[in-house]
């Protein structure tokens, strides 16, 4: 395949720079923690359930009982030391967890921080309580490398992904299994518009989603048991991905990690720049939702192709360049290792574009130069797609062959209803036909695809290449580094201040005695990786 | 799927309808085009319907794709389906079945009629390579196959029919411009009960774009569509020219 | 192209009515499925129908693709069609007319509504990068233009455009999943008619899967479609909120 | 782009083997004439029109005046001299060939074979007829010459070559007229099914056509006069193609010169082998009517393409090299220059077979180095094409891609109804659409394409190339070289004795005084080729 070399320095400096860039974002992720982490470290302790008086009747709407006592206890006593003190100390008299809940419920249950051996007796029992959540995770991960095993993994790559958006987790089932029987490797259940924004994880089996379906544990459960089936079936362990930026990061991490999830959006900034959350709590329920991601073995995808529908895909591909190397050094800092990255980036060029194929060409080897040992994650048209759907089934063998001509990791199925309808059965049925033709007749067509260097593609890869390096310069020379350039709307040309948007009040600085069992445990992991 | 006998399309939910049309209309491009389009999809049946896209043809025509819900229901019950009448048999069943029950050999003619040249449909039933796996008719020790080739008239046709005394005679029309296969076939049945009345050999007929449904109003014997194979021609032969209690 | 106001789909020939469909049907692939498939398309109107292709997906659904001539006619004259009932006016004219007509700024919230996030339709309009060449509203001297963004609650909505007097809101419906463009545009209707009566401001929505011909049923004064520009928008305001004599 | 390189001996041999196994062909026909031979000699001297009192009405259904004509001469003096000589002879009385035409007609008119001075008048006069008819045709070649100059060529290869087919010339017109301004550079009017057999050539303007329209010296008559008008408008030249392969082949070829056509489907073997065509009179009339191209300037598409309708394009391919190298020799022996030479080929692998599109890479490679310096024309799939005209509307894009990669020099558009219907207007607005998006995106991807030498691709060429050569050499060495080749089913697997098939009787051998002064005239072209 191509000889396209990078310069070593060029791309040295890149990272050096991205490290530089994303430090202050580390420091304040290390300074603060947010009621979604701490909710994360109750549902790792086991808290599970939502308060029956509340919602309108759907248990959807229902608040969750890891609210609930988050609440509480910020009402109480506040967050700054967490809520494993404030809880295990009032789990000491030896009501249950959920029997404490309950007492939130109906107002009689009273928090205090508590201090000595009252503290450490604490610490202890909520270490413990939360260990065996992060237990279940470590046997999850053991359990996916087992069936891996005994299924096998897809014959070859780029993996084939596919949506499911009924609404309905009993319509997302058979289709899901269809589609594997198809020949997808990984489903992804996207979820229902807006629950990004919702500052609570929804409970239950859900049939009323809009455009997607909610992200609940029970539909967790429900999707992984029911491609656990379809794996025995076809002897080829099929993936399945949920989506945790948003809100509720760290919760919906850790219940990827209890329902054996085996990859999960996750992005340091989509949840800022295309939910409006606010960038503070982003960054730090993003640290925390990786470090459980590392530790279940769960491959993230990052969303750099959602830059792409905002902004021009060729003027701006250096920010999808820059935000890859961003999302890298945030995801090491966390733990995860390269095969965990799964970085995005987009086939999004106007197709009225003289050249627009190769150029895309050149952007897709610029990124599988740059993070040779990532299984990168390959985007479709979505943007230029239009109600021509036999234009689109085109565009949409072109992305694909693209896929295979770059060596991609993983290939998202582009719909040729794209921009009508959330897919339709046939329409993922015809979108892997698709991609089955192209590999099978083009797959290796890489033999014969050697771009010259000094030739069209070759220098479009270096000019991307160093647009980034200037503006990651520019971003790692700023004091507030990545948070001041997300103001100056850097990515998807879309502004976000540090103290706008949704989430601000759940951010909360750590005093001196703050204490989080769930990190204590999972540091560990980092210092590992 | 449900399994009742009412059924609707399926986009992404049970039950929703979903379909997809595209169609040109001679109007051209513009608002009064598109409320044309919706005029028609609404005839159809589609409601909603959404005009995703259109794009100008020329200067006087527009292309449309539209998608919706149609409201139309289908009954399972109502199908009329040509379910084989009769058993898909091995080729040493033919065999048998014609050794015993006609003790001669079946006399098949094979023919492409009309100005259609296309031969790859009826060489796929005929020649010993034959189709999907299956070994064509001449292949059949028991069948006394002759396979005329491409544009053949109706006039010869019966004339080498009547000298071969053929059993059966199986014909091809893939061209269906202007229903040229339709009209073709019914000239073709015409002239064989014109000539030999009753004892006319057996009409089969065959191509991509016959109902098989439609054998009766074409006034041939059986017509096969899109995908057939010739272990299912030669099975029809055997039910329709072989006395009944051998074939069993 | 005939210029008669009656027309049929043009396949290729004048009046043939060919049209192309798909769909999915929750039955098994096989002879009752083919069936099935004609009896849907022949409901639509489609004879002959032609199932030129189907194929099954997983175990209970078959895909289809037919081909076939439509019996229905569109009738022209009776196409209803959203005339711009308004002359397109330049920029400098926009802002003559409300300088002149309103003689004050001109007010204009823009917001997406419910959960839906798609900002770029609602930025096409608004931002001064405007969209296919023409810039946004924001680029108007006699507009004072507020983009809410997404997300936006409908009491928020209403809150926000009484404190500013807005003179006309503008909200975007990008997703359309279970019509839910078109039950949050009614209960934003049904908000602002509570809230303010007969003094609410102008409501005007859009989004891509919008009939402009529905504003009437929706409870709105103005609905857009696929690839409405700044400029359509901006004459409508004028047209709608600065007093007749003036703006002419 | 690709620096694929065929052994020049091996490359030279096939030539050789080629020329060796066509003289036999050669040699036929200059010891014979036919009826459309004699037919194409009255119609360069002026000789139009039908005889009213035969047909059912239609005028396509009357007897031609040519018809008429000739039949008469056989009848009373025999062919073996060919029709000048007893003609021009007959008009000596001063009558005018119309006149003669009508004479025959009614019965009267009476032939002889003069000799000596009579003789020698007789030539002269015939010589002198046919000569404004040739005039006519080099006026034309003229006047193409003009338009292009002032209209321009296509901006780019491929031309993009798209066929009409309503049966209808008044349906024809302002579909080609709409498939022009899409950015067509070639338009062909595909013939009524089976008019290709019949033994004499339509007059009029017809509607009647089933599954394309009749070839009409009218109908070629409105269709130029359109295009001229769209090439005036759209400021580019539009060709116009038909198809010269049948049982009048030599008076086809006569019309298009006569009517200014552009290109001509002209195959040594395609009526023989494709509708049953009698091998004898195919070879003496192809000769005959490429001498008349040659003249014309116009370009002959070969049809090496539906060998593969009906036999397997990988099994097979060789068979189409084997066909071109026949193709180009029989075409230069009568006077074509390579530029005119439009040889066939097709993307008609099986796309479920792996590695089909390298495959089809391979082939189209091969053609490409073997002739340099033809227009090859590259036809779509059609065999393999289904009812699924998503699936249809993606392989055409890889078509088109394969087409740009390797450089063919005319593309046939395909069309994604071709498993359902003759195209429709908005197939054909689509498939150009797709053409106009593969070469715009990806046209210029053919830099990056270079098949190592050792490759997949490389080595498949060579394989195919091979056994051609293999093949050439068992042709060449039958005494009757390909005529029995022919018989032996080597083609499409269709096997063609020489003396079966439909116009056998229409074959007629030379006597010693033959004289056709079209041929006479003709020669110089060739002897200048
Ligand atoms: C191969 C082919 C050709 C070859 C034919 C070679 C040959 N010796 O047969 C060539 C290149 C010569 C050719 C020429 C033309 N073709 Co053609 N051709 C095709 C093509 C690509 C494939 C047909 C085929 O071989 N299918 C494979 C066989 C196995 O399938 P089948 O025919 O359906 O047969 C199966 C069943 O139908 C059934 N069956 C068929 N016959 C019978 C008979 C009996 C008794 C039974 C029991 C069953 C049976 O069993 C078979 C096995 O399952 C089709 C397009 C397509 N992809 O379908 C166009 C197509 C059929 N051709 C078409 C046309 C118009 C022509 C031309 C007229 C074009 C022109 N004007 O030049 C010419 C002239 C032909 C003529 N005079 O009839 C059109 C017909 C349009 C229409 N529906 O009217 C098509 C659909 C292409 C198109 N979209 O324009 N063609
Ligand atoms: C860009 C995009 C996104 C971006 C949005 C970024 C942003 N800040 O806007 C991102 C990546 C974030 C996104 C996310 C999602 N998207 Co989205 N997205 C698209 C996409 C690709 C393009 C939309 C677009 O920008 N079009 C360009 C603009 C200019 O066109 P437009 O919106 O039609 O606007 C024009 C007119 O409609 C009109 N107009 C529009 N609004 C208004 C308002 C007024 C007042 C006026 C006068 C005119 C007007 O004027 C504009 C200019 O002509 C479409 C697919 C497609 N190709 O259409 C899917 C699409 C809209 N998304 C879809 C979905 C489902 C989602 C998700 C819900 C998926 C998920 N579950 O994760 C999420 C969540 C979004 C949410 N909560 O709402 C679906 C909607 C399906 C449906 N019909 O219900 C689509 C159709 C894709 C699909 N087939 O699934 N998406
Ligand atoms: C990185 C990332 N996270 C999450 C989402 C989905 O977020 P939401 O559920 O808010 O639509 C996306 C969708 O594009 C994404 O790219
Ligand atoms: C070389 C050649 N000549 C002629 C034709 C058309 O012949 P007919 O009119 O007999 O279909 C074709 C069609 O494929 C062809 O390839």
């Amino acid at each position: 395949m191509t000889a396209l070399h990078l310069d070593p320095a060029l791309v040295a400096r890149a990272r050096e720079l991205a490290a530089r860039a994303a430090q202050p974002v580390v420091d304040l992720a290390h300074r603060h923690t947010t009621v979604s982490v701490e909710r994360a470290v109750l549902r790792l302790a086991g808290l599970t359930g939502t308060d029956p008086v509340t919602g309108e009747g759907r248990t959807e709407d229902r608040v969750p009982w890891v609210n609930r006592v988050v609440d509480a206890v910020r009402d109480q006593v506040g967050l700054e030391s967490g809520v494993a003190l404030p809880v295990w100390d009032a789990l000491a008299s030896g009501t249950s967890l959920q029997g404490l809940a309950e007492q939130v419920g109906a107002g009689t249950a009273r928090f205090q921080i508590p201090t000595g051996a009252a503290a450490d007796r604490a610490r202890e029992a909520a270490r413990d309580a939360v260990g065996t959540g992060i237990a279940r995770i470590d046997a999850n991960r053991r359990r996916r490398e087992e069936l891996v095993a005994t299924h096998g993994d897809p014959p070859r790559r780029p993996w084939i992904y596919l949506i499911v958006a009924t609404g309905d987790i009993h319509e997302d089932i058979p289709q899901a299994q269809a589609a594997a029987r198809a020949g997808a490797d990984v489903i992804a259940v996207i979820r229902s518009t807006g629950q990004s924004l919702l500052d609570y994880v929804p409970e239950g089996a859900t049939r009323t989603g809009y455009a997607g379906t909610y992200a609940t544990q029970e539909n967790f459960r429900l999707m992984r048991a029911a491609l656990d089936d379809v794996s025995a079936e076809l002897g080829r362990y099929v993936r399945l991905t949920n989506y945790a930026s948003g809100l509720c990061m760290p919760e919906i991490a850790v219940l990827a990690g209890l329902e054996r999830l085996d990859m999960m959006l996750n992005d340091a900034m989509y949840g800022i720049l295309f939910r409006d959350i606010n960038p503070r709590r982003t960054f730090v329920d993003q640290r925390f939702s990786r470090m459980v991601h590392a530790r279940a073995g769960i491959i993230i995808n990052t969303g750099e192709d959602n830059y792409l529908t905002t902004a021009d895909a060729v003027d701006e591909a250096h920010t999808v360049t820059v935000s890859q190397l961003l999302n890298e050094t945030l995801a090491k800092e966390a733990g995860l290792e390269d095969w965990q990255l799964g970085l995005g980036h987009a086939f999004e060029i106007d197709p009225d574009r003289e050249e627009s194929f190769r150029l895309e060409l050149a952007h897709a080897l610029l990124a599988r130069r740059l993070f040779p040992d990532a299984p990168l994650k390959w985007m479709p048209p979505t943007k230029h797609m239009t109600g021509d759907v036999f234009r689109g089934y085109l565009l949409d063998g072109f992305f694909n062959l693209a896929g295979a001509l770059t060596g991609q990791g993983i290939l998202l199925v582009g719909m040729m209803t794209e921009a009508v309808v959330t897919p339709w059965l046939s329409d993922r049925d015809l979108a892997v036909r698709n991609v089955r033709y192209v590999l099978n007749a083009a797959g290796n067509l890489a033999e014969d695809f050697a771009p010259p260097s000094g030739g069209f593609i070759d220098r479009r890869a270096h000019t991307v290449l160093t647009e980034a390096v200037e503006l990651l310069g520019r971003i790692a020379d700023h004091p507030e580094g990545l948070i001041q350039s997300i103001a100056d709307g850097t990515f998807g040309i879309t502004k976000r201040p540090p103290d706008g948007g949704k989430g601000l009040d759940g951010v909360v600085e750590l005093g001196p005695d703050a204490y989080n069992p769930a990190l204590e445990l999972l540091e560990r992991e980092v210092s590992r990786a | 799927m449900p399994d009742g006998s009412i059924v609707r399309p399926y986009g992404d939910t049970t039950g929703d309808g979903m379909v997809q049309t595209s169609f040109t209309l001679p109007v051209a491009a513009g608002p009064r085009a598109e409320g044309a389009a919706l005029q028609l999809a609404t005839k159809m049946g589609i409601e909603p319907a959404m005009v995703v896209h259109s794009h100008a043809i020329d200067a006087g025509y527009t292309f449309f794709v539209v998608y919706g819900s149609v409201k139309h229901l289908v009954d399972l019950d109502a199908v009329v389906v040509e379910e084989r009448a009769y058993p898909l048999l091995s080729s040493s069943e033919i065999n048998g079945a014609i050794r015993t029950g006609l003790n001669r050999k079946m006399v098949v003619l094979g023919a492409c009629i009309g100005t259609d040249a296309h031969t790859v449909g009826i060489d796929a039933i005929l020649n010993v390579k034959g189709f999907a796996g299956e070994k064509g008719l001449e292949y059949l020790r028991e069948m006394a196959v002759t396979n005329l080739g491409a544009q053949v008239t109706v006039p010869e046709l019966v004339a080498k029919a009547r000298a071969a005394r053929a059993d059966a005679v199986l014909i091809s029309q893939v061209v269906t411009q202007k229903d040229a296969h339709l009209r073709n076939t019914r000239e073709l049945a015409a002239a064989f009960r014109e000539a030999m009345g009753e004892s006319r050999p057996l009409l089969v007929v065959g191509g991509p774009r016959f109902d098989p449904a439609m054998g009766g109003d074409l006034g041939v014997d059986k017509v096969f569509g899109r995908g057939t194979t010739p272990g299912e021609v030669a099975s029809y032969l055997v039910h329709a020219l072989v006395p009944q209690k051998e074939s069993a």
